[in-house]
């Protein structure tokens, strides 16, 4: 085409220098290329991203992602405050599910202190959790009904999530970057009414699930937009790291919460569900029952809360002894880990965080590729991506 | 010759009374004109194709004075909705920015023009010593069935054969063939 | 204002006609040769549904649709034939399109 | 009053085959005027359905209920800076809406409101529709060719090949419904989209409801097939704003933009209107044939006033339940006189209505007639314009291969087999 010759028209070839163009036969000449600029100014991808498409007519031929437009050097920021000063900015990563965040961070200094919080500490950190698992798996659902062009499902999960938001004010003042826990513990004792509110919720939630579903699973244009599309096979996300909804969908049965329990996970029962085919309906349908299960989870500690003290023995000046640690958890959007290198003083020496978002984005150009540009966006909105986590 | 053709000037529809005819005529005619005069004249395909579609609506609008809506309709549905939307889609695809960059006239085209100066000069000549062979007022067709007439002409009327019924029958052969050519041409791989 | 007769429409079909050929002896670019093809056609349809509307029957009107049938299965054609070579030679020059004169 | 004003009242032809200068002009700025201010109403009601499907209020602060909305977008469009990229085709890129607009408004010349209620009788009226209504694909496509720019180029190649794909299976459709025109004594059809209405009149049925079920699949892919010509969701390919950020009209802002937009929904009404036309009786009201005592004609004639009636009803009850907060009373009077401007116009046609009830040649008998006609034409018309709110909120957006798929291998082959058996059938019962 005509137009990437105007202007500078290098400048986009140099970006996609590195696209692997290995298209299976060039016929003629390549007059149908087009290079495409997707964002980091553009209404789906969730953010930030710049995605350069290398296209035939409508189909994808390559893909290039270029990140970094949020970056605020998180991971450099902690080697200069303190491990509790530290605490509120892990929020800032994946804002949409911070106090998961928050819980990894946690347990991380925990681990590496050699403490633990305490039975009371832990179940209010799972009902928070698993209830800021469901936000997240709402937000997502919303934006990815959206970029399939489903604008009613956004307003019905966002009123739905309102309520889950609410519980968080009422419990720590804040919504979003919700800075719940505290090494050791947890900072607020539950409000009065804590139990009732969230009881309240798993009772008004569970006919909302069933109302998303019925405006997308049977849905025939939602199940032709979404079904084998963005496949990727189990050996292809393994070998790729992906983790979380995505790599579950694929068909593995891996999710941090049983694989390798923290917190107190290993005393309530769940289920994983798990996919078959590892397209986009899977990893939809694999959130779906998610949140049911998330559900679940909810009520079985929000009905065992047990008496005690919500902060464990920590001193007040936290300085974890010589070593290092990797601390992982199960995020709504895949394995979040925190790798923290202490030399003995206040501050960690070197922290590095595992984003489950920026692991899986890398499969995106597997699961587009031979698709339409159509699918990039529907493929961007089901690796759940939030660009906060990515560019850190 | 088909009496269904030629009764169709007996049955005439009067009606219809004919709006400000000459002043209708010569701006359709002049735009037809003029927009063919840009047709052949712009650097930009694209330009040309707008002026064309000028033209086309001009024509059928000259259709539509001529007492032919129906050729006037197909006028608009197939040229101006169907071809020059091809037409367009077509200059999107290869590459305007390039060739209007270029030379816009081949090599020969001094004895282009002749040839088409000689062309209209003929026609000049035909046209003015052929004059008198033209009627002063034209004969008034049917418009209020001019439908119902083609329909008659293509499929037959009353169990018989339409006149041009065979010819209708080639004629959407040839659309097939058409079909098949333009795809089997462009088509990467088949 | 005199009343518009068949000639005059045969003067108009007449300058599309002459203006057509120009374009087709002319131009280089065989997008606007097509387009100037299919001028041509349009001056000969302006000339039946004149003439059929001087004699008074629907003969010329019926050739008309015809000719418009044709300048379809033309532009399709045509412009498949435009596309294959453009994705050969990746030119639509007319005076480059000389791959028999080798 | 000259002669040429007054002739034409109580006369039961078009202005155009009246050879009525004035009043086809006059019926012309009518129409004008009308689908100006129904494309207002629209968007203000688009905004205000999908609002509430989506459990939010929509415009609020704008006049009651955001009443004013459509006039402040209108103005703010207006005012906004005409901004024509540099790379840009500049002559293209101005011209590009106007080829939109005008298509979409010429259609309005034949669309028959009432069997005199149209600017002009043509001869071959549905052919003239489908043909200026395809026009509007040429606006989209130099519109997009014209901004010199990605995502517009995709939008416009998109939307060419949907339009030109699924006016096939409307086209065939229309003729299916067409066929159905020519199942009476004398065996001619015609094309014509009063002599459509006037046949189904005459054959005492909708065409909709004609060998059933061919005439309602035909309908079904029609209604299917409009949707996608205009561009709207669950086919908004074109400017699918979650893929092409637009669409062919990325570039376009200000003054350039609403003329798009003014389009689109002009073509929105012009679509349901044939579809109205051709299946659902036209400005016929319901069971004409078999509920024609004067009786019935007379309850009949007082739906309009009726209507009125009721908007003003739920406009006085706005009015009361408004807080009674001294924040919300320009609004409350604002309402309320909405609401007494309903009222009146409610009463006018309830008088019209009773002064026009003989069925004689008078002004006023005349008078009433074409606001009953206006009145269903305008009422199917809007139930189709809830439609495409309605999927609008409900569907996510097709994929552009799925979406040819569905023109060329789904409903070309069923319009094509209904147009066949429409045909046998149509022999065999005649």
């Amino acid at each position: 085409m005509s137009i990437s010759e105007k202007g500078n028209p290098n400048a986009l070839a140099n970006a996609v220098s590195n696209l692997d163009l290995d298209t299976p036969e060039k016929p003629y000449l390549d007059s149908n290329e087009l290079i495409i600029n997707m964002g980091p100014q553009h209404p789906a991808t969730h953010g930030v991203l710049r995605v350069i498409l290398k296209l035939d007519g409508e189909k994808v031929l390559g893909t290039e992602c270029v990140i970094g437009y949020l970056h605020r050097g998180v991971e450099k920021i902690a080697e200069n405050r303190t491990y509790t000063m530290f605490n509120p900015y892990v929020d800032r990563m994946d804002y949409c599910a911070a106090v998961s965040n928050g819980l990894g961070y946690c347990e991380a200094v925990e681990k590496l202190m050699n403490v633990e919080a305490p039975a009371r500490a832990q179940y209010i950190r799972v009902i928070l959790t698993e209830l800021n698992r469901i936000a997240s798996h709402q937000l997502w659902l919303g934006t990815h009904a959206l970029d399939i062009g489903a604008m009613t499902p956004l307003f019905y999960t966002f009123r739905d999530r309102e309520e889950i938001l609410k519980i968080f004010e009422r419990y720590c003042g804040a919504r979003l970057t919700t800075h719940a826990f505290r090494i050791g513990g947890c900072q607020y004792e539950t409000y009065a009414g804590f139990e009732k509110d969230v009881t309240n919720f798993l009772s008004f939630f569970a006919p909302k699930i069933d109302e998303y579903e019925a405006l997308l699973t049977t849905n025939r244009i939602w199940l032709e937009r979404t079904k084998n599309v963005g496949v990727i096979s189990a050996a292809d996300a393994i070998a790729l790291g992906v983790t979380g909804p995505v790599l579950r969908a694929s068909g593995v049965k891996w999710d941090l919460r049983k694989a390798q329990p923290y917190a107190n996970y290993s005393k309530f029962d769940f289920e994983i569900p798990i996919g078959e085919n590892g397209d986009t309906y899977d990893r939809y349908l694999v959130r779906m029952e998610e949140m049911r299960q998330s559900m679940r989870i909810i009520e079985q500690a929000v009905g065992g809360i047990p008496e005690g003290p919500i902060m464990g023995k920590v001193p007040k000046v936290i300085k974890p002894p010589v070593g290092e640690i990797y601390h992982s958890i199960e995020a709504p959007k895949g394995e979040l880990g925190y790798f923290i290198v202490s030399d003995g003083s206040t501050q960690p020496y070197r922290l590095r965080v595992r984003p489950p978002s920026f692991v899986n984005l890398q499969a995106l150009d597997i699961m587009v590729r031979g698709l339409l540009i159509a699918d990039v966006v529907a493929v961007i909105g089901t690796i759940d991506i939030v660009l906060g986590e990515v560019d850190r | 010759m088909n009496p269904a053709l030629n009764s169709a000037a007996a049955t005439m529809n009067t009606g219809m009374a004919p709006v400000a005819t000459p002043w209708f005529f010569y701006a359709l005619a002049g735009a037809a004109v003029i927009s063919a005069l840009f047709v052949i004249t712009r650097r930009n395909a694209v330009h040309s194709a707008l002026a064309l579609i000028v033209t086309l609506l001009s024509v059928a609008g000259l259709y539509l004075m001529l007492y032919a809506p129906f050729v006037a309709g197909v006028q608009i549905i197939v040229y101006a909705g169907g071809i020059m939307v091809l037409f367009l889609f077509v200059i999107m695809l290869v590459n305007v920015e390039r060739s209007s960059k270029e030379r816009q006239f081949n090599r020969i085209w001094p004895v282009g023009l002749a040839a088409a100066c000689a062309l209209m000069a003929l026609f000049v000549s035909a046209l003015v010593k052929g004059r008198a062979l033209f009627p002063e007022r034209l004969v008034k067709l049917s418009e209020g069935t001019n439908t119902q007439d083609i329909a008659k002409a293509l499929y037959g009327d009353a169990g018989r054969m339409g006149q041009y019924t065979f010819a209708f029958e080639i004629a959407s052969l040839l659309l097939l063939v058409a079909i098949l050519g333009a795809v089997i041409m462009t088509k990467k791989k088949i | 204002m005199a009343d518009i007769t068949t000639l005059h429409y045969l003067v108009v079909a007449a300058a599309l006609f002459v203006l057509g050929v120009i374009g087709v002896l002319t131009r280089r670019n065989v997008v606007i040769v097509l387009m100037s093809i299919e001028l041509i056609l349009n001056a000969v349809n302006l000339n039946l549904v004149a003439f059929s509307h001087m004699w008074g029957n629907l003969h010329g009107q019926m050739f008309t649709i015809f000719i418009i049938v044709d300048a379809a299965a033309e532009a399709a054609a045509g412009l498949g034939i435009l596309i294959a070579f453009f994705r050969n030679r990746e030119t639509i020059n007319v005076d480059e399109i000389d791959l028999l004169k080798w | 009053m000259p002669n040429f004003v007054m002739s034409y009242l109580g006369s039961t032809v078009t202005p155009g085959q009246a050879g009525n200068q004035f009043w086809a002009l006059m019926y012309v700025l009518i129409i004008f005027a009308g689908v100006s201010v129904a494309v207002m109403a629209m968007n203000w009601l688009e905004r205000k359905a999908l609002a509430h499907f989506q459990i939010r209020l929509g415009p609020m602060r704008v006049g009651p209920h955001g009443l004013l909305q459509p006039f402040a977008d209108a103005l703010k469009l207006m005012l906004k800076e005409d901004i024509i990229p540099t790379e840009a085709d500049q002559f293209v890129f101005w011209v590009a809406p106007l080829i939109g607009l005008l298509a979409s408004f010429t259609v309005y010349t034949v669309i028959p409101f009432g069997p005199s209620q149209a600017v002009s009788d043509m001869n071959i009226g549905i052919l003239f529709m489908l043909g200026v209504s395809s026009l509007a694909v040429l606006g989209i496509v130099v519109a997009g060719w014209a901004s010199n720019s990605h995502y517009p180029l995709i939008g416009a190649l998109r939307s060419s090949a949907q339009m030109v794909s699924y006016e096939v299976a409307m086209g065939l459709a229309v003729v299916s419904a067409v066929l159905m025109t020519s199942m009476n004594a004398s065996g001619t059809g015609t094309l014509s989209m009063i002599g459509i209405v006037q046949a189904q009149q005459q054959q005492g049925i909708w065409f909709i409801f004609k060998f059933f079920p061919l005439g309602f699949i035909a309908f079904a892919i029609f209604a299917i097939a409009m949707v996608a010509e205009t561009n709207r969701a669950p086919f908004d390919m074109a400017e699918a704003e979650s893929e092409l950020t637009a669409g062919y009209h990325t570039e376009y802002s200000g003054l350039r933009w609403s003329l798009f937009m003014l389009a689109e929904y002009a073509a929105m009404i012009a679509v349901s209107s044939i579809a109205v036309t051709l299946w659902l009786g036209g400005w016929m009201r319901p069971f004409p044939n078999l509920l024609q005592a004067p009786a019935w004609e007379f309850i009949f004639s007082l739906f309009p006033g009726l209507t009125f009636a009721g908007l003003a009803a739920i406009a006085f009850i706005g009015t009361a339940r408004m807080p009674a907060q001294s924040f919300f009373r320009v609004q409350r009077i604002g309402l309320a006189v909405f609401a007494a401007l309903l009222g009146f116009i409610a009463l006018l046609l309830l008088v019209i209505a009773v002064a026009g009830r003989t069925a004689d040649t008078s002004v006023a008998a005349r008078f009433r007639e074409g606001i009953d006609y206006v009145y269903w034409f305008v009422l199917k018309v809007a139930v189709f314009m809830y439609l495409f709110i309605w999927y609008r909120a409900t569907w996510p957006r097709y994929r552009f291969d799925q979406l040819m798929r569905i023109g060329w291998k789904v409903m070309l082959p069923i319009a094509l087999g209904v147009l066949m058996l429409t045909a046998i059938v149509g022999v065999i019962v005649s």
